[in-house]
């Protein structure tokens, strides 16, 4: 018998190639070729770009919910929470500029890393501890940040000191080797949260705890705690993203980050991610949320579609994505 | 001395210009009870049109309401509970959105949405020599947005502007930063961009700045927003005029409904706010500091 | 539907397999099998870990499509698309792993898809009546309004063979039934298997006891590696014969000789132990190089015992020592810590990731042992499944496969392994050899014969008596949740321990000497 | 061993009540007694009709979503559906008015029947056949729906036809021996939905859809249908709140039923029932809407929180409902 134990290495090469894991770089790489039909202008390198570089803040924050998603959980509360997180930043921010200058960016990036970790912890401490459904408690907590920024804001806008906007500008405008400094923070963060997912004992304890929860609980995982921590990340990829938000139009207002949750749900369920937990797709979250921004693109760039009816081509064009992954899985 | 009260029902604080009425709103409420005693006011939000009928369901229910300013959420939705109210004997004033009946109003602060579209066409069209290429941003499907739309066309009508664009940003800068930045990979040319809304108008200045692009003469907005005005002042020249929409005429209604309580004799009628241009001579007149918007 | 009283000798069969054979991708897993299944016949299938009997079972079942080869039943080719349509057609399966909803109740499982109405609405009071009485013919105590999350595994199989026995069917195939039963429910239920036969339905029968597939068969099919050695009357083998075939070698001796505690300092002190509703004021001890064994009915609260002291149910302890060291232990991680490792009777439930290759659940328990560094260094797990699946021969026919598509027997022995990573003073096998062929039993006698020899203190919980006899040095014997009986050396015999469980022997009061 | 199998006749009454059951039902009691400390007019006839009535539609949707999520699926696109049935609604009623004056109002009715099953029908079969998470699948017509109200509406509203105002009126405004017709409607589509979860062969087999798919399907249950109609049923509940909802604000607009179905799954798992799927309660739900629509009510009978923040105290409150529920069910 055991004579027939594998030799992976002669599998023929199409067997091995893991199509869940490619799919959603095919429904890119097809949603590429219909924009090129539909606006030449689609691959110009500003179009590009831009719709890539506009893609990062879902991206990070989806990497983090890539984390919540497949320990089982669920974020509601990751848009609002930005708006919040990017408040304080600000708010921070302005007051240091007096006694710090400059380095009030600095104070502030740290602060704001703290702060999304801690509202992540107080997400994850409440599923948890109270033992809630997470899409309860962070609906909660989704409506609690909301209304921080707007009480903070007074319902206007919170702007960032005129004397940080020009060195905190290149953080979202700025470039290093040509390639926009958003894009390569993002694809920083989704390394790093590869790296965690599929390379550290906690990655995997992760993925455990979201497949099946006695399993992970027989094997002395604590369960409590991963999702806790998985929160945290999720936390902390929020916080990041609001750092490279902040830069772009330099001021948090109570619509920041509206209806963010569902579109960065959207990008790690096109990405592969199943909802009920388990396996968490860190690359294909990142194509999904690259997929989301770059069918708004073409909603924009095409000439034959109502303005009324954008969203329901959305739709469509999303539930195709679906479709075309799920096709692809079977070859 | 009787205790009068007065509710006040606006929608909740969603983005900046609704952010603004409910400073305004709460502003007036406390002033108005710091200087009368005997005059309770009650501010309430209420995030859908659903929501306000409710809320003066509420309100009412106790039975002991004297007066109610209400913007409404739209028109149509809110006629029927309105009238309810009125019949119970209630002072109805109205901001900004007029009911579909007028004649279940005691007061009727209005602002003018349409006037808002069709200034910024007018200037538009006088500006840029009666032709060229525009760029729209829009907000959230509603009456305001409707009618802000409806008199930019209009305003544009006789001449030979072309509208290449109309799209949706919901009222957020992020969209509109967005939308801008796609509008501008779309069209080569475009002379100006108007944004429905002084929110959405931060987002396109971004953009544009952010293109490098040189042949936009004008971005243009709506709603008097503090930062625009502030550019309008220090004669911006892709900004320099702006269109009033101050959410301060909830102040001012409150103000008025709250005068008959104190003595004074009811004001009735409609006070009509227009939307006239703002430029660098006047903005001083339009600009407070102090609002959050 | 069916014969009256037909001998098996002389029916037409009723089912005919003809080349039969299944592949995943290139893995040929089941290959040409021929068989005739006669109706009033009890066919037994037996078969090394891996064999394909489940397979096969599966195949004919409807639950997977055969790449080759046709099934004939009453003569007419048939295939069908799903079980259900197996159903229809008089096929019912009783699964080697328990499938049952776990957050629904008994009844609700019984009657899951035929549910019984009365003018269109469900008649729960017809379901339950008959649901007590179908479990009452197999032996079963649960409530039919019980939740099957809260059943202990027996219970929940012996409400799984309830619902293939519940209408009447041509053929019932059992896949290992007896493997989670104790000896009282065994026996009830062959008892139901052999009033089948004579009413003339076709039975097949998997199991790896061979003395109840000696008592119970009349033909006998061996399979070996996915083929068909072939088939036999049952009177012209014995168990022995049985073994060679299945297993292709002469076997060695099954038990491993007894030896005794090597020091009669304990490793393991419980004392005082409640699980409240299941187990109440339980106390052992267990010495470095003994083997301990835990007897009892199905819900004795052996299991319950094992769980609370590791945290995984709420109980109250007065002291656990480990090693003479007073330890507190919350959680499994703890007990990792403090040297207890424990393998749970429900490896699909509990013990295996089913969706997840082999090494991360090899690992899953032992990641922080395993690896010194933060991050999981390349290539080190699959050394470690290399080496596990070499110690416990483990027969894996691609190391890429999910847990879940092992065989039940390997996937035991995996999780096996996984514990054994963990490197344990003290080791609780929950039903060591659940599942397991003979050939393997004897090597994870030898394997537990291993580990006492290293001085590690061993306890066996088990409701195969012969194993808990053959086996155990002591043994201890639980009945509604107390120890209630403990038997050491020659007093150690099948009888007493069943006396003990069933009804309180004359050894009832005697708790622990120590 | 017989000696201790269970005689349930015998368990003290308090250990026989199902406390998942009844903790909604605790929790609406105590938020009751919070309100009368809060306002003593919370408790006037009038207040207490009002909101029950006003929490009808929420409750009607989440009888269906009581199926859908029993059934393992989720529906988000409830509250554009609402919407866009509406909207036909009314253009068909006003289109129909110079023909057949108040009978529109019946042919109406009879129509957004057809139409919301319909849109179940759909969700249904894209979410069975085309095996897309429901999630997904849901938030694309939530899209489509949304897009075609505001295209019907082009982006501004559709009124209900003058004459048809006064006859349509009394179906949310009317009472029938002094109970507002809206919360009769409810407790008949609750106590139907009741039957067809608990007393029906196909209520069983959602719930078994739900608790395990598999098993389900081995035991030859028809998963895919089975879904199928519990988004029907969700449909036709949607259409049935369309009927109460057009007399009160008479028109559909863009906005119409916006963020119901966050309100309507909040609804559901506030009444007890997993999102996991499994078990659903239905008279939960209709407590869990009531609960909603009573916490969105104090906020207006309070006067001691600035509306800035009245989302986080909803948050909050909503939170602390579930974990009332949580440690009543812990006696
Ligand atoms: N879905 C699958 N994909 C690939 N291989 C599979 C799959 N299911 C089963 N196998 C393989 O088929 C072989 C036969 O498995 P099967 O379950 O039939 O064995 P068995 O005889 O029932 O063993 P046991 O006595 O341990 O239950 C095993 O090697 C198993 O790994
Ligand atoms: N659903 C239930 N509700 C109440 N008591 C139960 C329930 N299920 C089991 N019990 C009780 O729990 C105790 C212990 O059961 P448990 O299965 O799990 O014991 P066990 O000895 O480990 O059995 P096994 O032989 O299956 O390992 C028994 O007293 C039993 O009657
Ligand atoms: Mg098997
Ligand atoms: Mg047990």
């Amino acid at each position: 018998m055991s004579d027939i134990a594998a030799t992976p290495s002669r599998e023929p090469l199409l067997q091995r190639i893991n199509w869940v894991d490619i799919g959603p770089f095919i429904a890119l790489a097809i949603l590429v070729m219909v924009g090129v039909l539909i606006n030449p202008d689609f691959l110009a390198p500003t179009n590009i770009t831009n719709v890539v570089t506009r893609s990062a803040f879902i991206a990070i924050i989806a990497v983090g919910a890539t984390f919540v998603i497949s320990s089982g959980g669920l974020d509601l509360s990751v848009g609002s929470m930005t708006a919040f997180v990017t408040g304080i930043m600000i708010m921070f921010m302005n007051a240091m500029v007096p006694s710090m200058g400059g380095n009030a960016i600095i104070a502030g990036m740290a602060l704001v890393l703290c702060v999304g970790a801690l509202c992540g912890l107080f997400n994850g401490l409440i599923v948890t501890v109270g033992k809630i459904e997470p899409f309860i408690v962070t609906l909660g907590t989704m409506g609690i940040f909301r209304a921080l920024i707007t009480f903070m804001s007074d319902g206007g806008n919170i702007p960032l000191d005129r004397s940080l906007r020009e060195p905190f500008r290149p953080v979202y405008y700025g470039t290093f080797v040509g390639i926009p400094i958003p894009i390569l923070v993002s694809i920083a963060v989704a390394l790093v949260g590869a790296f965690i997912l599929y390379k550290t004992k906690f990655g995997r304890r992760c993925a455990a705890v979201g497949a099946n929860e006695e399993v992970a609980r027989f094997s002395g995982i604590s369960v409590g705690r991963i999702r806790t921590i998985a929160f945290v990340i999720q936390g902390i990829c929020v916080a990041i993203a609001a750092i490279c938000y902040v830069p772009r139009l330099g001021a948090a207002t109570p619509t920041t980050g509206q209806l963010w949750e569902l579109q960065v749900i959207t990008a790690v369920v096109i990405g592969g991610t199943a909802l009920r937990g388990g396996k968490g797709r860190i690359w294909g979250t990142v194509a999904g949320a690259v997929i989301l921004e770059m069918i708004a693109n073409l909603m924009v760039l095409s000439n034959f579609i109502s303005e009324y009816l954008v969203a329901a081509v959305q739709g469509v064009i999303i539930i195709i994505a679906m479709l075309v992954q799920r096709f692809s899985k079977q070859p | 001395q009787e205790t009068r009260t007065i509710a006040v029902s606006v929608p909740a604080a969603t983005h900046g210009w609704t952010g603004g009425v409910v400073y305004h709103a709460q502003k007036a409420a406390e002033e108005i009870q710091a200087a009368f005693p005997n005059i309770e006011v009650i501010v309430k939000t209420s995030p859908s049109a659903a929501a306000q009928v409710s809320a003066l369901e509420d309100l009412t229910a106790a039975g002991n309401l004297d007066a109610l300013v209400i913007l409404p959420f739209s028109s149509d939705e809110l006629t029927g509970p309105v009238q309810s109210v009125a019949d119970a004997g209630t002072f109805i004033t109205v901001v900004d959105r007029g009911l579909t009946d007028p004649e279940i109003q005691d007061l009727y602060v209005a602002g003018d949405n349409i006037a808002v579209g069709s200034t910024t066409a007018k200037f538009l069209v006088d500006n840029l020599g009666g032709k060229g290429d525009v760029v729209v941003l829009r907000g959230i499907p509603t009456v305001i947005d409707d009618e802000r739309i409806q008199g930019f066309q209009e305003g544009l009508e006789g001449s030979d502007i072309k509208i290449l664009d109309i799209q949706y940003a919901n009222w957020n800068s992020d969209e509109a930063f967005s939308l801008m930045q796609d509008y501008l990979a779309k069209y080569p040319h475009i002379d100006a961009v108007w944004a429905n809304d002084d929110d959405m108008l931060l987002g396109v200045l971004e953009a544009i700045e952010q293109s490098g692009r040189t042949e936009i003469k004008y971005a243009l907005g709506g709603n008097g927003m503090k930062e625009i005005i502030e550019k309008v002042m220090a004669g911006d020249p892709m900004t320099p005029i702006e269109t009033p929409y101050p959410p301060s005429m909830i102040k001012t209604a409150i103000y008025m409904t709250a005068a008959q309580f104190n003595g004074q004799a009811p004001v009735r009628g409609t006070v009509k706010l227009d939307a006239p241009l703002i430029t660098k001579d006047n903005a001083e007149e339009y600009y407070f500091p102090d609002s959050p918007f | 539907m069916i014969d009256e009283q037909v001998s098996p000798g002389h029916a037409a069969p009723l089912m005919q397999l003809s080349g039969l054979g299944k592949a995943y991708g290139s893995v040929r897993v089941l290959s040409d099998v021929n068989l005739d299944i006669r109706p009033g016949e009890i066919h037994a299938i037996i078969g090394e870990n891996g064999a394909g009997k489940s397979t096969l079972m599966r195949l004919i079942s409807g639950h997977v499509k055969p790449t080759e080869g046709s099934i004939r039943l009453a003569g007419e080719e048939v295939e069908f698309v799903n079980p259900a349509a197996a159903e229809h057609a008089g096929i019912a399966l009783v699964h080697q792993e328990i499938l049952l909803a776990d957050g629904l109740t008994v009844v609700e499982n019984l009657f899951l898809g035929r549910e019984m109405t009365r003018n269109g609405v469900v008649d729960d009071r017809s379901m339950e009546r008959i649901a007590s009485q179908k479990l009452a013919a197999l032996g079963c105590t649960a409530s039919p309004r019980a939740l099957v999350r809260s059943l202990p595994i027996a219970q929940r199989q012996l409400v799984q063979i309830a619902r293939a026995l519940l209408e009447e069917h041509r053929l019932v195939i059992f896949d290992e039934p007896t493997a989670v039963l104790t000896t009282t429910e065994v026996d009830t239920l062959l008892g139901i298997v052999r009033g089948l036969r004579d009413r003339g339905v076709a039975i097949l029968y998997i199991s790896h006891r061979l003395n109840e597939v000696e008592a119970l068969a009349d033909r006998i099919t061996v399979l070996r590696d996915g083929k068909m050695i072939g088939t036999y009357d049952a009177v012209d083998v014995s168990q022995e014969d049985m073994a060679r075939l299945m297993v292709g070698r002469e076997l060695a001796m099954l038990y491993p000789a007894k030896r005794g505690p090597s020091s009669e300092e304990p490793v393991l002190e419980i004392e005082h132990l409640s699980v409240p509703g299941f187990v109440e004021d339980a106390s052992l001890v267990a010495r470095p190089g003994e083997v301990l064994g835990l007897g009892g009915m199905i819900g004795a609260g052996r299991t319950e015992l094992f769980e609370g002291l590791l945290g995984l149910r709420p109980a109250k302890v007065s002291q656990v020592r480990v090693g003479g060291k007073l330890v507190r232990i919350g959680s499994v991680a703890d007990g990792v810590e403090a040297g207890i490792g424990y393998l749970t009777e429900d490896r699909k439930g509990k013990g295996l990731l089913l969706r997840e290759r082999l090494a991360p659940n090899l690992v899953l328990t032992a990641l922080s042992r395993l690896y010194r560094k933060p991050y999981l260094e390349q290539g080190l797990e699959q050394r470690e499944l290399d080496r596990a699946v070499d110690e416990y021969d483990i027969r894996v026919r691609s190391k890429r496969l999910e847990a879940g598509q092992l065989s039940g027997g390997n996937q035991q022995k995996l999780l096996l392994a996984k514990i054994m990573m963990l490197d344990p003073k003290v080791v609780i096998i929950d039903e060591p050899t659940r599942g397991i062929d003979i050939g393997n039993k004897s090597q994870i006698y030898a394997f537990i014969d291993a580990l006492i020899r290293a001085g590690k203190a061993c306890i066996v919980i088990s409701s195969e008596l012969q194993e808990l006899v053959g086996l155990c040095d002591r043994i201890l014997v639980m009945r509604a949740g107390r120890i209630v009986a403990e038997f050491a050396d020659e007093a150690i015999t099948e009888e007493a321990v069943v006396l003990a469980a069933t009804s309180g022997g004359p050894n009832a009061a005697a708790g622990g000497h120590h």
